[in-house]
């Protein structure tokens, strides 16, 4: 099973009808491809537009993502200037963000702009994002490529901003935060508690609730 | 405002500049008149916009021919040339959260001697700057920005320089159009004044120095 | 974006909300969910917009019902019925600065924490505020504004909610949209999603909950 | 002669070619009567729209100027909302704004929104423009109606800014504002050094090239 369509197909549960959701590149540009036909969302484009969608016909040049790409617009959608686009970043319009990241740790902190030494792309959107959206899902696998762990008692790297992840999903597990830190909710069709407590090394408790992750629409996708 | 040519662009640009820039990964940024610096032999220029151009040019060329001493930006991982660049210690990069950058922009266009965000606390953004707590909540002062000139790209000028973008190419233009001391437009059309209904221009002709037509048209 | 009847406005007010309304002495303010809110026998409001009405009434028949009981403005002059309330101790003014205002207004929308302005340094306008010296030159803290429902005059809505406003009847209206936990809107008129071209649209519909149609239509 | 003629006579020499202007409500708005053919002015109004012009034709219940009356709109005029509207002011986009005045004191402070216990009007954009706008002037009667000072030694009124005030121009005088503070420049046909002395209260310093207002326009005027 490919991890970043378990974690969008995860993820697109999160979306409720009437959300503005904001989508980080990489696995979150996926989580559309999941979400119930029933649940209408209003997706974000922080370089300064309401109603991206996808590609419908012909490209035009200056109807590009936050990433540069070629998208589309949804009727009724709605374009403002860079100023604009932040205040309603920062100003709590925005209902939802879902984004990458390379660490998490066990207070909700969250780093994922910048390795020193290696890699300084420079942080763009994202803690205007993770700081001003009313909701955080940080989407992203479980582990780093070398098997190290993610989520961590505390960030090692450079913070995008403190507190502010209020929901992670790998291909492996879910966890919400509260206010006493971790909770893990989920784990994916086959994975043990014990498999996440291995590859995670931040402290949390486990719900009682404890439940395996729904992926069905993974399958409703996959016979599309 | 002023119509002018191709020629009359690069005397308007000196070395040391600091240069503001509207577009975002290169859409929306004036390709011609960035062409037209990199032909004007500038250097030790500073920019400052949102990002360092890629995968649409923008101002690509200018880091390429290393016209460029100082940066400020939010976002130069699209252009590996900038970060090349920045690791050698040729170029001085400061990086602003975007929201940041954009609202810098617009303090300095606003006569704002700064504003308070909640972006940034606690992370290596906050570094040398004032963190203020108001209402309960921790904020950084951020301060406004400013620019000798200003480059923008607009799909359509009247005679009086009043301004409309096209769709996405808008992004930082019209904060950048009102925070430099002159303000260069490349546009794609330019129209007689009255065509574009007062309701629907995007940036006030009185912002606006020049307006050279678009190489393409 | 809901659309909804005149018989639904009144339920959305209670009494002591602070509401928000857009309008430049009157010309811009929803003159039909004002009269809904004297209907709706409302009382201890406060009142946040740019003034008390009149030429145009405004929100000045909630003034003449005495159904305010604080206002924060930047000019009450054109209306003699405020400044006697106020005089009696019977409604509380706070005024501010028009550009101050408004920028606050812009800030509770926006997610900032605050501002610093020039505008009134060394006036009355400074008491109870901090002063701050930024490269040499004085600066106000002013904080932002919000408020539990926004009133809105628009031209033309789509289904979406998205807002076009006519001419000089804009002035705070796409402000006050950010700056409100609900947002409500009396629009001419009401057309299919679409109709609007997404560069034209002053106000995204995302901001708006509630749209009632203007009763001269 | 009209008083409120001859300000704004001698104001309208002050308008350069391609300057933005506000002018205040009264006898500011008489301004633009008396502007030579050759000088284009755009005019600002600071409740959102630049290119204010006369009423030309039927009256639009949304084109109002700031004292919300009918007012006309130029062919190439732009509208925009208040925020924009006192960013252009503050920021420096206004070239030029003529203010009336209650008191204007020596050191170039105003004072022109309210008298307390009497007239408490607000101060509208009036604060937002003297200090914003790149050059200040303050067109008023030179004497009260009980024939008391106006230009002061200190203003006793609530302040609208501080050191604001770089031209004052009444019916008897132009005085411009220099660091040192105020100097005489002009005096009106007919009026004397001594006839100034007496109806102000502030020091001053007469100008070496102490000269008389033109106001040949007045009469341009009346020919029209």
């Amino acid at each position: 099973m490919d991890a970043k369509a378990v974690i969008a197909c995860r993820v697109a549960q999160e979306m409720q009808d009437g959300f503005v959701v904001n989508l980080g590149i990489g696995t979150p540009t996926l989580v559309p491809n999941y979400v119930s036909p029933e649940v209408h969302v209003t997706l974000q484009s922080e370089n300064g537009f309401l109603g991206m969608g996808p590609l419908n016909g012909e490209t035009n040049a200056n109807i590009v993502n936050a990433g540069g790409q070629p998208c589309g617009l949804q009727p009724g959608a709605a374009i403002f200037d860079s100023a604009l686009s932040f205040a309603l970043i920062r100003g709590g319009h925005v209902d939802l963000t879902v984004l990458g990241g390379l660490e998490v740790d066990q207070d909700g902190n969250l780093a994922n702009w910048m390795v020193p030494g290696k890699m300084v792309p420079g942080m763009g959107g994202a803690m205007d994002l993770v700081t001003g959206a009313r909701r955080v899902i940080v989407a992203m696998e479980h582990c780093t490529r070398n098997g190290g762990a993610k989520i961590l008692e505390r960030c090692t790297l450079p913070l995008t901003a403190c507190h502010c992840v209020d929901l992670i999903v790998t291909e492996m597990a879910v966890f919400r935060r509260d206010e006493n830190g971790l909770v893990l909710e989920e784990v994916a069709p086959g994975v043990t508690e014990q498999d996440v407590r291995r590859c995670t090394a931040a402290s949390y408790r486990v719900a009682p609730t404890l439940r395996e992750m729904n992926l069905e629409r993974i399958g409703a996708r996959a016979i599309l | 405002m002023k119509r002018i040519g191709w020629a009359d662009v690069g005397p308007l640009f000196r070395d040391g500049m600091s240069v503001m820039f509207g577009g975002f990964l290169g859409t929306g940024t004036p390709a011609g008149i960035v062409q037209a610096m990199c032909d004007a032999d500038l250097h030790q220029l500073t920019l400052i916009g949102n990002d360092s151009g890629l995968p649409v040019p923008g101002v690509s060329p200018l880091i390429a021919e290393r016209r460029v001493s100082r940066l400020i930006a939010s976002h130069i991982g699209t252009n590996p040339a900038t970060g090349k660049q920045m690791m050698a210690g040729e170029l001085d990069v400061e990086l602003s959260p975007q929201g940041t950058l954009i609202e810098r922009i617009r303090c300095g266009g606003s006569g704002l001697g700064g504003f308070l965000t909640p972006t940034g606390v606690g992370t290596v953004v906050e570094e040398g700057k004032t963190r203020m707590t108001v209402g309960g909540r921790d904020y950084l002062l951020e301060l406004p920005l400013r620019a000798d000139i200003a480059i923008i790209k607009a799909k359509r000028a009247d005679r009086l320089g009043n301004l409309v973008y096209d769709r996405a190419a808008r992004n930082f233009n019209p904060l950048v159009a009102m925070a430099a001391d002159v303000v260069l437009v490349e546009a794609d059309e330019i129209v007689e004044t009255g065509e574009i209904d007062p309701d629907l221009v995007m940036t006030p002709g009185v912002l606006v120095d020049y307006v050279v037509l678009a190489r393409s048209n």
